[in-house]
Order: structure tokens, then C-alpha cells, then sequence
């Protein structure tokens, strides 16, 4: 490579300010427990169930997000601007509310008094307290971003290659599935490892909507917050335990992605 | 002067008027208040967070303090009472906390691991244990818990939402103008767990204001406005 | 056996493209200047932009009908296209690429392979089978274009400068191939083309393009012997010079823009404005003006001189601007003349054309 | 347009799904609460105080972002997959803390007994309550996941065009601000825009970092936690107020930037 | 007034690209297959790929040197490249590409805008000043293409195939342009192209290579004369016939791979392997083989016929294959026979060359 200008440094320290940013917290946080006590956690058995409801949800939000979000995505990257513009601020507007507003509006929407909610008794649907709302949370905090940012990516893609592949007799769901899919795949995959561990993190509003019952809703993030106000160095060691779990998560993810070819 | 308070989020309410009423009386002390989870604020004093006086609404979140040395010895202000609280819409069919044993009823509490959760677990051991009552009962009971929230406020609000039917919580949560739409019902046995708000003056802090203020919650006015939110007085015993 | 019949109209930024045009079986070569419209109808015939009027028909199938609201969608039209820049598909190899509308179509396993294998081995880059497109050279992609896009047996045929990044023998081999494949196929093709030899080659059907509009349409050679716009001569390499046929008395005589008077039988034609054509290799030259009464001379200087194998272009400037085309022999008999001598053209009476416009 | 096939339907449907999972719960809110308790509330001393500092708050935070995050985000996208693989997941880390242990790991990094606490101490800055400890914590949620994100945006660009900048004399610094920004421009806006509306939403790191003081530290998030301690009805109306405020915002920036050609 | 001086090496997948050459101030042409390594070398000579091995010096100045670990970044050489795909900045008008690298310079103002308008006005394109260059035709874009790197004045000028997708007529109006600036700049200048007339144009310098190497150099009637590879003589259209020459008493023949065998004055050279080269211009057809003992004749079948302008081409295929350039009248007055008719082909032993290999 070339020497190292002024620019490369200023890159380099930028990098190196934000990798200080991240890593001292968290650095903080798995300095404040021993191994010992995190192997302890692994025993106990409400933390395994929150660590299996944690992967059951966000793994269950995961078919939605990607069988509705990515064609949600690629439809709006294929709008017009004048009739984006509306959508990508509805796609944003979920990111601005607080947890709590989150949950609030869950409630009020898909809750028993809620706006759907004679609808879901009549088919004899109870949202709250289940995993589905769990699941309903995630979906609702993740997807609308993993939406607008999917869209970003189809956006940036060689409108050409799709024509290439009509022309080759490829239907638009093709073209979909077999051109801009593998093409935007290095980005996509990235989102949805985002939009994972987003879910894994969720907190206020899956604890408003969904509820905190050990064994059936209680994730890791709600046990974590539980453990917080009784006994906060066993939240601490959730914390990291939280920490090296998702660590795992996302170095597993990118070992069975093989990535594409940068295009 | 500034006297910064850290108190526990339930204590919203009543603080903040008594801060008012106070700062009436003593126009030179400026009051911050700082409103969060009790474990919250406990974990800010230990690192370093500027604070006068501490108000838990628990005494775990105060015992980290004391072994800790960061505060004097500590004093209760208030006690709270569990109560049943039910819609309004269930008010029928529940009339006695014997009624929660109904198949089917949404009951939501506390996470044990939370005060309000601690207390409530206390008192549905009381429960099993009085003959009048019943194990099964309580077992029934426990059997409708769809939720163990880790916030009484948020008890509160599934109750106010309709999600679920009823809930246990603190006396002082029915005082507030939205709980009128819920409706109390008292525990039966005598010896209930009660809890207690222990509040303590920061030994690195502005100390002299701490104790007036917590002096001024210990006069007639101070215990006037407590009550009035539902809370009742310190009485006595850890 | 279905020809294609078209008949169009789409704005574009500077004119409108408004073409009607046959093609039959067998190779159509599209010709014209930078910007004509060339790409913007062969998207049209695609179906990947929409006429704003007119009517496309490949055989028996309506693609396009504005009146009857019929637009077939690219994919639903059988029409194969090589872009002009490509467009490959960066995520597949070579044989991915090659692969691409086979497995569309549902081909599988051997025939799916024995085709691709068909196709690399007669473009001769069966060794780049597995390579990325994106570490291919310009010409190594433009075969990939091409392979991909027959692959598919299309009905209609569009290649945009197919072979511009070819190198010289590549293009006179595919150029064959293609022939060959063009004519087992018997498809209409439309092939758009800047290279002189190209439309030699193909040179029954070519049509002209200009503004939007098809200005010329024939064979090579009537485009040869009467280009009617400057686009087509100069791509000839014909001489065309602008001015006016006068009628005086003994005759009739050629007079051009810059004041150059030409007199002789091939002064034919009605007076008024009128072009004058003659092919480079028509046109002689003399250190000395030839004898007898030169009625079509024109003295120059030499501007320009290019040794092409045996032959030699020289561009004299004088009152008008001329190119002959000598041979080299001829060339070293007239002692080597460089830039800057003075020259006489004199072309052959009978082979001028004299064209009213 | 062409006519409409089943794929057409699938995007049509799979972003109506979308919008209802976004409408209804964000409906409901806004139904919660009557347009006079809203007017009402923007009398309120405290709740304009929130809205200032919330303002202030996100607007301190861009600078950073921008001028730390996009070079940082430019040097990744620019390294090589082995070394940039550590990186990326180190960005992705903190989307999955939830926000209690995100606040706890603040604490304990820059709290006064935290790692930097003394060196903190040494040069007279105390951070927790602060308006910079509001700052520190959106940094610290959002500023990751914006650069591994602008990120994968530098990826998509074509790398040619750099090199065709290079050659006609740009140095690295002015091929960063004259070709890879401007062309990454619509992508950029649109993930800085998110980047505010996520810290306009930030609650649980906000309340432990920086705490919950009226006036200096108390966000329109956290006053909405408060109001929910005391009067959820007007927690409700807060949030409603929220979600109106920042689709002005949203809207707002929109305006200002107008957008580039679409590359 | 100076010279470019490159010596590197680098490998590429297929082979290694190893190149000494020395480009003086002018053009010089390189040509070469696809996938040669012509877009390779272009690349490491601007500073984008880094070479192995070598070293490169411009004038004074050292560009790159493996040995000493200099290696002067892209934006530092002064060089200016014109890419095989453009690289067109699409967020940017046309004016915006064009004056990009003037605005880096600091150059502002009055200046800029006459040197932007002066650019525009010599490549025929001031309409398009404000166009996105996304609208632009192919033709359009590589004009901009050009214009945008001679706007920086660049000290050593790198031009892959800038005409490539240029009509004939903008091709040789901006070829003569390029020329003209060339000739005021006196930088050297590489220039890649696979046109033929290009070629000729710059006839002085050629250099040819293939597979990574440089393997001829010299002026356009060198390797006319002499082709020495394959590639070079279908370049430039020659025949070229492997085989060997043997002695047999009486002289020497030239005896082809496939069993041709040929005798005369031209066999040259030692025994051995050798290759036989012939221009098309230089072979004669006749329907029946000429009279006397005819030594150098090749018989076959017509396999293709190109008519190109007042001249015929024609490929003969017998036991070698063989191309002949016939004038149009010669083909007239022969009968204008078709594919297929069987021919001799005879050439002037004075202009065949047998070169050993
Ligand atoms: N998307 C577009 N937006 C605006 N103008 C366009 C667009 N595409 C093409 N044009 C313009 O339409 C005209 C025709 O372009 P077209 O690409 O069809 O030319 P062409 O005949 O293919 O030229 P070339 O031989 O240079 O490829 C040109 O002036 C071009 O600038
Ligand atoms: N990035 C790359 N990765 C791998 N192989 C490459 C890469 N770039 C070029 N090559 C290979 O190197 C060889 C030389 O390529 P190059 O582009 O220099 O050829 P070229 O002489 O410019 O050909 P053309 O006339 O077709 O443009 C080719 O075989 C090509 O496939
Ligand atoms: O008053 Mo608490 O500490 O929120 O239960
Ligand atoms: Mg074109
Ligand atoms: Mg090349």
C-alpha cells in the first residue's frame, strides 16, 4: 500500500475513536464479572430459558422479516420518488419511539381492548403474554428499518443487470430471486445479522406488549433488566453473558455465509 | 443551596409535590429531582452520580449503598401496602382476592426479583400458609400469573389497557387519577408484608439540606402529603 | 421464417424517434451517427422502454400495440440483446452467465452443459469457463455478452456494437460464426455496427439512422452509390460535396457551396441544389493539371496522407476538400509526395453521382 | 406499467402487511389521545424542556457521527475481508445490549469510578448527568451500527470511479469528498437520518448514563418514562407528541435535502 | 520532452506480464488480442496495480521503482488515462466530469469555463454541456471521456480504445484532433486500439503484445512486412502459412504444415521451420491455373467474398487457406464468380517473405 497520508490517518483515527467508543464500555462490562460467575449463569436454569426464548423469538421473527421485508424493500426501491418519500417516513417512524411508546402502541393496536383486538377474539387469538407477541415486538421495532435500509441496497444496484435478465427471458420474480437478490446479498445478509441482534436486544417493548414470564416470555434482555433491580452484579454477568452469546451468533452467521463475489 | 434527590421512580408523585411545597418554604434550596429504578440510582451513587439524598423503594438497593459507605444510616419515610387491584370491568366477579383463583383470569405481578415482585411472592407464602385460605388456592393463583412485570407502573398500565384483569400492587399506585377506572381490593390475613422506603443523606454530598428535607417529610405537612398518595406513615421497626 | 415489422414514435431529449421499419430474416445492420437513436430503438424493440405510439409485430405475435393497449413484457418477447456496455452479471462466472436464461427455461443437466460447452468452445473461451466477468478483459466480455445471449435461441435479435472491443481477428471470426449462426437460425437481426468491414459483410440489408429517423434503407452498395446524407457517405469514405446543378446554355454544370465549378456528362440532374458523390478510389491524381479542357479538376493541397496495406488516402484541401485513394505504387511513381504538395484530383466523368436533394 | 402478475402482488402485499404493522400500533397511540391534550401539553414547561433537550441532544451528536462515522465507515469498506470481519462484528455488538446493560457498560467505562473515571477526573470532566453523557449515549447506540452500514453503502459504489478521480489528480481526501460521498449521498442522508430518529427514541442507556434530570438531562423519552410512573394517559399523549414532532422532523430534513440523481 | 522508460513485471492469472518498453513523445499504438494484458499495463503505468518487479520513469521523474520502494500514487503521476468502460462520474453534468479535474488544480473561474467551452467545441459536443452523462449515448460518453482527461494536461496520456464507440465519421474527426493535440502536447502517449486505420494513422510507433509480452515493435510498415506472430499478420490482414523450408538440391521450397509446397525465389531463409507471409493485395486469381511452371500457386474454392469499396476480397480455402484482394473490375471481368467457384491464387514471388521462426 501507499504511505500514510493526513487522509489515512484521519481515516484510521476516526476508525480507531469508534473502535475505542464500543470497546471500553463493553470491555467495562466483561472486565465486572469473573468467567467463573458467567460458567455459574450457564447452570442456572431460568437463564437457559431466557437464553432459548431469546433464539426462539428473534429466530421466529426472522422468517417474516426476510419473506415480507426484503419484497416490501425491493417494491419501494422500484417506486416512483414522489410516492417513496411518504413511505420511507413511515418506515422510519417506528425508530423514534421510545420503548415504552413502542409497547404502548402495541398494546393499544393488537392488545384485548386494542383497536384489532375484537378481531383477534373472534378468531380466539390472545397476542399479549405469548411468545407471538414476543415475536409481534421484534418485527414491529426491526423490520420497518431493515425495510427502508434493503431498499438503500436494491437501490444501488445496476438497473441494467435486471433488464439483462428480462431480456433473457427471466419474469420479474426471477429477475428478483436470481439478479438483485445474489447481487445485493453481501448487504442483505449484513442487514439481517442487524436486524438479529437488534431483536436480541429488544427490551422495553417486548416487556410492555408481551409481558415477563419466566420460561415463556422472559428473554435474556428482560432477565437481565429483572435481575438488575434484585441483584445488579448477576445482571452485570448477564450482561456479558448477553455479550459473548451474540458474539458466538455473529461469528457462526458469517462462517456459514459464504460471501459473494464483491461485485 | 441545590439538594439533588435520587429517588425511586414510584415516589414521582408525592416527591415531587413535597419538593414544591418545600421549595416554598425555602426559596434559597433548589431541588433536582432525579426519578429512576432504585437499583438504577443505586448503581449511579456507586459511580460517582452527584446526589444529596437517596429514596429507595427497597431496602436491597440501600443495603448496596450502606456496605458500600456511601451513605449515613438510613431512615424509612413511608410504607406501602399491597393491595389487589381489579378493572373495573371485573370488579363483579372479583370481590375478593379468594376470586383470583378462577381458571382463565389474567393476573399480572411482580417479578420477584423487583420489590413489589419480592413483596408479593411474601405474601402469597402468607397466603398459602393461612389455613382460611388455602395452598391450593394460591397454587390456582399462581396459575393465572400471565406476567411478572419488573415495573409496578407497569402492572398499572395492562390493567388500565385491559390486558389483563387484575393485578397486585402498591396502595399508593390506586391514588392517581387514571387508577380510578381500577378498583382495590384489600388482602384478608393480618400479617401482610408491607414495604418500606428507606432514605439515606449521601456522605459525600451537600448533607445539611438532605436532612432538612427529609426532617420536613417527617412533619405534619410531609406525612400529609404522603398520605395523601396513598402511602402511609414510616411507623416504626426495621 | 417471421420478419419483424415496426412502426414507432418516443420522444427523446433532442427529437423524436419515430422509425418504421421492416426486418426480414437474416442480418439488418443499423447504421448511424453518435446519438441517432440506435440504443433507444433497440430498447423499444425490447420492450424495456415504451413507444408513446405505434405498433411492433414479430411473425404472428403482437409485442406492442399502443391503439389496443398491448405491451408484451421484455421477457414474453423472445428477443435476445447484447447491451452495448455489456451488462453481465457480476455474482455468476462465465458459465453462469452463459447458463443464465437455459436454466430459466428449465434445461437441465447434459443438454444444459453440451449447449454451454457448444458455445465457449465456437467463441474459443471454453478456458474461461469458471473465471469471474469481472476479471475478463473488454473482448473476453463481450464474447461472454454474446454466448449469453444466443444461448437463450431467441426470435428477434438485437446486438449493439457486438464487437466493438473485439480485437481485429476475433471480430473477423465471430463475425463469420455469427453469420453462420444467423443463418441457420433464420431470425431477424438487428445489428448496429460503427465498423466499415462489418456492414461489408453483411451488407444486403442496411438501414441509416439519423435524429430519430431511418434516412436510408438498402443494400450497401446502393448506399455506396447514392449515400443521401453526409453521415452515409462519410461512413462510406465517399466524397460528398454540397452546392447546386446550373443550367448554361452549352450544358449543365456543377457549382458547389465554395465556388468550385465542375462541368461534364455527369452533370446530370435538374438545376438547383444537388450533391456530388465520388468514391476515393474514383478520384486520380497529378503533380500537373492534365491536358485537354479539365472540367472536373480540383487542385489542393495535400493534407492528410495514410498508407493503408498497398493503397494510400490522401485528403486534399482546396476549394472543397477531397479524398482519392491511390495505390502505393502509384504513390512511389509520384515520388513520395508528403503533406503540403500541391495536387490535382481529377476524378472519372461516369463514376460521379450528381443527386437533387 | 405492465399489468400486475402474482410477483407484483406478492411486493404489493408483503409492504401493505408492513405498513399495517406499522400504522395500527402507531394509530392506536395517535387515537389514545385527543389533538386539545396535545396543544396541552406544549404549555408545559417540563415537556418543552424535554423537547429542547431532546433536540439538542441528537444535534450535538450528528458532528460526531458524521465526522468520525463516515471516514471510519469509508477506511472499513476500504480494508481487506479478513481484517475487516473483526470490525464489522465489533460494530454490530452494541445493537444487541440492551439498553440497561448498554447504560450499565457506560457507567462502569466512563463513570467516575469507571476505567477512565481518573483520567476523566485528571483533565476536570465529569460525564454522567451531563448534557454530554446524553450525547456519549447515543454515540455509543447509534453511531455503530451507521458505520457498519454506510459501510456496506462505500461497498456498492463503483470502484472505477475512484480510480478515474485518482487519475485526474484527486488525492485520496478529495476522492473521498468529491466522488465516494457525493455518489453515495442518497444512501448516506438516508441512514443519518435514521441514525437521529434512533436517538431521538434512546431510553434505558440515556436514564442510566446520564440520568433523568428535568431540564438538563430529562429527554422527551425519558419524560415519557416519568409520566408513565405518574399518569400514563399523558405518558400516552407524550408519545403521541413524539411521533408527531419527529414525522416534522423527518419531513423537514426531506425538505432540506434535496436528493442527487440516482446513480 | 520526455520519453516514458517501463520495465515490469507482474503476473496476471494465465501468464505473466513482463514489459520493457521506451514511448517517446508522440502516440504509440499498441495492439494485441483480447486478454493480452494492453488494459493491465495501462493500469500499472498509471499506478493503480502495482508491478512485482521494475521500474517506471517518466522524463526525470521516477514513477516507480521496485528496488528503491518508490512507488508515486496514481494522483501524483500526471498521468491521464481514458478507461475501456469510461468511469464516467454520474453525479456529475457532463461540465461537471470534464472540468472535475480542473477544479482540483484550484483553477477557477474565466479560465476554467474556456478551457471546459474550447474542449467541449473541439469534441462537437457544447449540446451536451448540462446532460447527465447517464442519458448519454455510447458515442457521447466516450467523447466526454476524453475531453475530461486532456482537460488536466497529463504528462504521460494512457487511452484504452477511446474511439472504440465512435461512429466512423466522429472516429477520424477525432482521431485527426487528437493527432493535432498530440502533436502541440509532444507527451507520450500509449494509445490501445483495434482499428486498423487508427493504426495506420499512427504509423510510427507500434507496438504489439501478446500474452503479457511485448513481442514486436517498430513502424506499422515493419510489421507489415514482417509480421511476426499470428496475430500481427491478421492484424494486418496478411497471409501467413506455417511450414518449414527444405533444401532439395536445386534450391530451396517452402513446404506448408498441411502439404503445400511451394518454390521459388522467395524460399529464402535456412531449412527449417519458417512462415511464409503474403499480402492480399500481392495474390492474383485466375480460373485456370497460369501457364509456365508454376511454382507458387495455390489452388482452392472460394469461401468467402467481402466487397469492400472498388474492391473484392476474397478467401480461398484449399490445403491452406488464403486471402486475395482483387480490384472490383478484375472480379467484373472475371465473371463475378460466387462462393464456392474453384480458383488459383498466385503471388509475386518479390513480395512473399519466408522468415524463419
Ligand atoms: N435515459 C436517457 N435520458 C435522456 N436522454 C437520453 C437517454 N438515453 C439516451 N438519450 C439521448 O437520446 C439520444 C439517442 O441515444 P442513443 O443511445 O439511442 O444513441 P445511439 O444511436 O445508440 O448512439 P451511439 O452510437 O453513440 O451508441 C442521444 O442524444 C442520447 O443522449
Ligand atoms: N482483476 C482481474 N483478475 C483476474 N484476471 C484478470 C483481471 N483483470 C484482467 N485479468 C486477466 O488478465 C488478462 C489481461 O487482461 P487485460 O484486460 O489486460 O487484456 P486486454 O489486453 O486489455 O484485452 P482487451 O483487448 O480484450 O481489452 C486477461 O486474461 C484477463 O482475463
Ligand atoms: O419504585 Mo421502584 O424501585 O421503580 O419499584
Ligand atoms: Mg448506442
Ligand atoms: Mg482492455
Amino acid at each position: 500500500m501507499r504511505r500514510p497520508g493526513p487522509f489515512h490517518l484521519y481515516l484510521a483515527g476516526s476508525g480507531m475513536l469508534i473502535a475505542l467508543l464500543i470497546l471500553l464500555p463493553i470491555g467495562a462490562l466483561l472486565l465486572a464479572s469473573s468467567p467463573m460467575e458467567l460458567a455459574h449463569l450457564l447452570g442456572d436454569h431460568e437463564v437457559l430459558q431466557a437464553i432459548r426464548i431469546t433464539l426462539l423469538a428473534s429466530l421466529l421473527a426472522l422468517p417474516p422479516i426476510l419473506l415480507f421485508g426484503l419484497p416490501a424493500a425491493y417494491g419501494l426501491s422500484r417506486l416512483d420518488r414522489r410516492r417513496r418519500r411518504g413511505l420511507e417516513m413511515l418506515l422510519e417512524l417506528p425508530l423514534v419511539m421510545p420503548p415504552v411508546v413502542a409497547g404502548l402502541a402495541l398494546l393499544l393496536a393488537f392488545g384485548r381492548r386494542g383497536l384489532l383486538g375484537d378481531l383477534l377474539a373472534g378468531v380466539g387469538l390472545r397476542l399479549p403474554f405469548t411468545l407471538a407477541a414476543v415475536v409481534i415486538a421484534i418485527l414491529f421495532i426491526v423490520t420497518p428499518s431493515f425495510v427502508r435500509r434493503c431498499s438503500l441496497l436494491f437501490d444501488s444496484l445496476d438497473h441494467r443487470l435486471e433488464e439483462a435478465a428480462l431480456l433473457l427471458g427471466a419474469t420479474p420474480h426471477q429477475v428478483f430471486f436470481r439478479v438483485s437478490l445474489p447481487l445485493a446479498r453481501r448487504g442483505l445478509v449484513a442487514e439481517t445479522i442487524m436486524a438479529q441482534a437488534q431483536g436480541i436486544g429488544l427490551f422495553g417493548a417486548v416487556i410492555l406488549f408481551a409481558g415477563n414470564l419466566p420460561g415463556r416470555t422472559q428473554t435474556l434482555s428482560l432477565a437481565i433488566y429483572s435481575a438488575f433491580e434484585s441483584d445488579p452484579p448477576r445482571a452485570f454477568a448477564l450482561g456479558s453473558l448477553l455479550l459473548l452469546i451474540s458474539l458466538l451468533l455473529l461469528g457462526a452467521v458469517r462462517l456459514v455465509t459464504p460471501r459473494g463475489p464483491k461485485p | 443551596d441545590e439538594l439533588r434527590i435520587f429517588a425511586a421512580s414510584s415516589l414521582t408523585e408525592p416527591l415531587g409535590e413535597a419538593a414544591t411545597v418545600y421549595g416554598d418554604r425555602h426559596p434559597g434550596v433548589r431541588i433536582r429531582l432525579h426519578f429512576a429504578g432504585s437499583q438504577t440510582l443505586a448503581a449511579q451513587i456507586e459511580q460517582g452520580a452527584p446526589a444529596d439524598l437517596f429514596i429507595a423503594a427497597s431496602q436491597d438497593a440501600m443495603a448496596r449503598l450502606e456496605r458500600a459507605g456511601l451513605v449515613e444510616q438510613p431512615a424509612f419515610i413511608a410504607r406501602n401496602r399491597l393491595v389487589l387491584a381489579v378493572t373495573a370491568d371485573m370488579a363483579e366477579q372479583i370481590r375478593t382476592p379468594a376470586d383470583l383463583a378462577r381458571p382463565g383470569l389474567l393476573l399480572v405481578v411482580g417479578n420477584p426479583q423487583v420489590p413489589i415482585g419480592a413483596y408479593t411472592r411474601r405474601l402469597f407464602e402468607r397466603l398459602a400458609g393461612d389455613p382460611g385460605f388455602g395452598a391450593a388456592r394460591v397454587a390456582a393463583i399462581r396459575n393465572n400469573v400471565v406476567s411478572e412485570e419488573t415495573q409496578v407502573k407497569a402492572i398499572v398500565a395492562k390493567l388500565l389497557l385491559g390486558e389483563a384483569d387484575a393485578g397486585i400492587v402498591y396502595q399508593s399506585d390506586l391514588t392517581a387519577p387514571a387508577a380510578r377506572r381500577l378498583v382495590g381490593r384489600a388482602f384478608p390475613c393480618g400479617d401482610l408484608p408491607v414495604a418500606r422506603y428507606p432514605a439515606a443523606v449521601l456522605t459525600g454530598g451537600n448533607r445539611r439540606p438532605a436532612r432538612e428535607f427529609l426532617a420536613f417529610l417527617a412533619t405534619p405537612p410531609g406525612t400529609d402529603i404522603m398520605r395523601r398518595h396513598g402511602f402511609l406513615p414510616p411507623g416504626d421497626g426495621p | 421464417m417471421s420478419r419483424l415489422l415496426c412502426q414507432l414514435q418516443r420522444p427523446l431529449p433532442h427529437f423524436v424517434l419515430d422509425v418504421e421499419l421492416q426486418i426480414e430474416p437474416g442480418v439488418t445492420v443499423l447504421l448511424g451517427p453518435n446519438g441517432a437513436g440506435k440504443s433507444s430503438l433497440l430498447r423499444l424493440l425490447a420492450g424495456l422502454d415504451r413507444p408513446r405510439h405505434g405498433r411492433i409485430r414479430l411473425g404472428e405475435r403482437i409485442l406492442f400495440d399502443a391503439e389496443r393497449g398491448i405491451c408484451l413484457p421484455p421477457e414474453r418477447r423472445a428477443v435476445g440483446m447484447v447491451f452495448q456496455d455489456l451488462a453481465l452479471f457480476p455474482h455468476l462466472d462465465v458459465r453462469g452467465n452463459i447458463e443464465f436464461g437455459l436454466k430459466l427455461r428449465g434445461i437441465g443437466g447434459g443438454p444444459r452443459r453440451e449447449k454451454v460447452a457448444e458455445l465457449l468452445r465456437q467463441l474459443g473461451i471454453a478456458h474461461l469457463a469458471g473465471r469471474r466477468v469481472t476479471t475478463l478483459s473488454g473482448g473476453e466480455r463481450q464474447k461472454v455478452a454474446l454466448a449469453r445471449t444466443l444461448a437463450t435461441g431467441p426470435q428477434l435479435l438485437l446486438l449493439d456494437e457486438p464487437t466493438a472491443a473485439l480485437d481485429p481477428a476475433a471480430r473477423g471470426e465471430i463475425r463469420r460464426w455469427l453469420q453462420g449462426v444467423l443463418l441457420g437460425l433464420r431470425i431477424p437481426t438487428l445489428l448496429v455496427t460503427h465498423d466499415a468491414e462489418e456492414v461489408a459483410h453483411f451488407r444486403k440489408r442496411v438501414a441509416v439512422m439519423e435524429q430519430g429517423r431511418i434516412v436510408q434503407h438498402g443494400s450497401y452498395h446502393q448506399l455506396l452509390r447514392e449515400p443521401q446524407s453526409d453521415f452515409v457517405a462519410r461512413f462510406a469514405g465517399i466524397n460528398v460535396i454540397a452546392g447546386r446543378v446550373v443550367d448554361n446554355g452549352d450544358g449543365r454544370s456543377f457549382v458547389s457551396d465554395n465556388g468550385l465549378r465542375l462541368q461534364g456528362d455527369f452533370c446530370t440532374g435538374e438545376p438547383g441544389p444537388a450533391t456530388l458523390a465520388v468514391a476515393p478510389w474514383e478520384v486520380a491524381l497529378f503533380h500537373q493539371p492534365p491536358g485537354g479542357s479539365p472540367r472536373n479538376v480540383i487542385a489542393g493541397q495535400v493534407q492528410e496522407l495514410v498508407v493503408l496495406g498497398d493503397r494510400v488516402r490522401v485528403t486534399l484541401t482546396g476549394r472543397e476538400k477531397i479524398v482519392a485513394e491511390i495505390s502505393l505504387r502509384s504513390w512511389e511513381q509520384m515520388g513520395r509526395f508528403r503533406e503540403g504538395t500541391r495536387l490535382h484530383a481529377v476524378f472519372k466523368a461516369q463514376e460521379a453521382r450528381v443527386m437533387n436533394v
